[in-house]
């Protein structure tokens, strides 16, 4: 059977409609930022930035950008009405104390145990770099992931163990892949809303994991 | 449309279960939710574990849930005052437990909480009795002790105005401890003395963001004239 | 000889004349609030309350009492321009923090090694209570001591070894009591500005302890 | 009268010894003092310790401090980026050491010295490289790291608005990193871009109380253009 992979809108889409009216919400750099883009237009979800801004509003319109305004990616970004600022310190408190609803991750690879690896290839000559991703990883009520679910190699990026340097151990709950989305629980990998025309079999054999259905008898 | 505004004390404090650790705001009368506290007495959840800088002055407030026997435990820094006499006999008759804490401690545990800080090592107390049986830790040749969070299920604050959001501002010296207790219970109940729509606080200057308070009820504020003819 | 011993004004302003200008004080709960009213008034001096004042002014005419305005005696007070208000925590992290120049402590007991008994007197049917006294033994870069020389019954509050249990260990460098300013050092206790009237002699016999003079050669 | 505002850049700078450990406020361009950074590399000290978030981008800024090679070490948790070259060659070629800090970690460390924290548990980094070689404790379940406060000899802070006793305010993101690096410093330095005159800053808003400051510099804001400008 022939199948098409989700385009990375599709896959902020398919994710975005997942999250729930009055969800607090942090979206990590690169992939993740495609969400904001999708959010149900009936709930309110509220944006959070690790520099310090809760209730943030989309990108300004070319004439009003503003210097001091400026997302974790360090683009420039709005403020809802009701938003607030705050310094750094209160908001990795936020983040580290669980405040956060959700939080989605970019990543390398996710292990069947819900580790992550995101924020470093190892390669020796790399210059080092972690962000807030290790503190994003540990603290929000539900890590959700969305990546590409093969690398451009055709491996898949969800693997029995990361051979990527770890983010986070066992933090992940749920990816959304441009194939399907998967549940990490206790009993293994679950897969659902596969996309049209791929069969759980095939997929299975492209994570090269075995994977459950969502609903099976 | 997300609004925390609840329509009545009753409905701010619904489902407060019997055993829940409750904080409570409040240094002197400024800040103290005492509408809520009495209506905490009302709504009648039991076996509490009580965390305020006192523990009730008079007969009124956080001295009336003592009175009402609904308190196992109070964690507080200050329990004695000349006007603590509820707190004195159910203290002195063994029928409540007391968790006495330095009242740098005590917040820094309650942020602890809201920070996700596992644990702590202060200088306070070092070497005294309120230290006695903690682990301590010389670092760079000064001694401290170790400190953990302190959680909560439901946290009692008093601010000056709210928004849908739960965004808060407080009001002077009322400030204290709200904003800190807010970051660590599972559900933050604000009293407030006016709701204002939604932009209309400061960014700036917004104290609590609502991502910290689940709750938020409007109470009209009690001249002050009345509240010296309580204390009476 | 026949002295006069300082009255509790007349300690404060004592103490009060020593606090340098652009100090951060906090004046703990009883007889140290008195130093308020004694201070140099060609200095800028900022008072610190625990429950969240920077630039504490003094209290209230009566008819201007504001009930969410308070110090840490729960007294009214009120803001001088350039105060500013904060929660608990962050007023707490200034004291414990080390930012305070000066805190001003009342006290049952001061040994010869700084320590500290200023809140029990250890009586078994006592109500225990502590407040933020610990707090502020430790955190301040310098803390003064500020209590009669001798109890009622006439025994020395400067000590050995404290008998009441310990608010803080090796804290105190000074001590203003109503006969003398004692120094704590490394090389023992220096005292001077005895009341006149008052030779060294007499005041190292109702301490009880070796005193130093401030100047000896 | 106290007055923390100072004349110049230079006599804000005054005193910066060789070997100082400098914490440079700013996430992005936002409530970055490239004027008081700029003004540290004229002012001379050497060996220095530079705490940021970054390790500067393009070719002023922390950039030009490091290409000054006054810098030891830098401590933060972001150095790389698609413009930061001038880090990237000094790192590679062995002339400026890195500590690498997980950001939440990074701010935490810097609130703890200023708290008055011996050290803490975080759960962030647990059973990951940054983590090897730290002490960790499993506490109700859950792993942790230990980790040490983070002290500073000057902090480099820009905010918006300053009165002569240092109190500030900051504008919107530009907060950030500012407020703690103030608290952990033994002398913090904040170019405003307006200062006041005292009681002019709302009591309820001023972000950094002014015991955390001991001087201020006024810069005027540099137009976006202008900036731009420098970018390209």
């Amino acid at each position: 059977m022939s199948y098409a992979k989700r385009s990375r809108q599709e896959m902020a889409q398919r994710l975005a409609a997942d999250i729930h009216d009055g969800a607090y919400v942090n979206l990590g750099i690169g992939l993740p930022t495609l969400v904001a883009d999708h959010l149900p237009k009936d709930r309110e979800i509220f944006l959070h930035s690790e520099n310090g801004i809760l209730g943030m509003g989309p990108a300004p319109a070319p004439g009003d950008i503003d210097t001091d305004l400026l997302n974790a990616g360090k683009q420039p970004v709005t403020l809802l009405p009701g938003g607030a600022f705050f310094h750094h310190a209160d908001s990795f408190a936020m983040i580290r104390g669980g405040h956060l609803d959700i939080c989605v991750l970019g990543a390398f690879q996710v292990s069947a145990s819900g580790d992550i690896a995101n924020w470093s290839t190892g390669e020796p000559d790399a210059i080092p770099a972690v962000g807030g991703a290790m503190d994003l990883a540990v603290g929000a009520k539900n890590i959700w992931v969305m990546m590409e679910h093969l690398t451009r190699k055709g491996e898949s990026k969800i693997v029995a163990r990361c051979t990527y340097p770890l983010t986070g151990v066992g933090v992940v709950k749920r990816v959304y892949t441009d194939l399907a989305v998967i549940d990490i629980t206790a009993n293994g990998l679950v897969a659902y809303d596969l996309v049209p025309g791929l069969g759980l079999d095939e997929l299975q054999g492209v994570t090269g994991l075995p994977l459950n259905a969502a609903f099976s008898a | 449309m997300i609004d925390k505004i609840q329509g009545s004390l009753a409905a701010a404090l619904a489902g407060v279960q019997d055993g829940s650790t409750v904080m409570v705001g409040g240094f002197g009368d400024a800040g103290l939710p005492n509408e809520l506290v009495d209506a905490l007495i009302v709504q009648g959840a039991r076996d509490l574990v009580v965390v305020n800088n006192n523990a009730g002055q008079g007969e009124s407030g956080v001295a009336a849930l003592l009175a009402s026997g609904h308190v196992r435990k109070i964690i507080c820094s200050f329990p004695r005052n000349v006007d603590s006499q509820v707190f004195d006999e159910l203290y002195r008759s063994g029928k409540l437990e007391l968790e006495l804490v330095p009242q740098g401690t005590l917040v820094e545990r309650i942020r602890a909480a809201g920070a996700g800080i596992g644990a702590f090592y202060t200088p306070t107390a070092f070497g005294t009795e309120l230290a006695k049986g903690k682990e301590t830790r010389r670092i760079n040749g000064r001694d401290y002790v170790l400190e953990h969070p302190l959680y909560a299920d439901y946290a009692l604050i008093k601010a000056e105005a709210a928004d849908r959001w739960g965004n808060l501002v407080y009001r002077k010296t009322a400030r204290n401890f709200g904003p800190v207790m807010a970051t660590a219970a599972k559900c933050a109940i604000a009293q407030v003395h006016r709701t204002v729509a939604l932009g209309e606080l400061d960014p700036e200057a917004i104290v609590t963001p609502g991502i910290f308070v689940a709750r938020v009820v409007k109470v009209p504020r009690v001249p002050a004239a009345a509240i010296a003819a309580g204390r009476q």
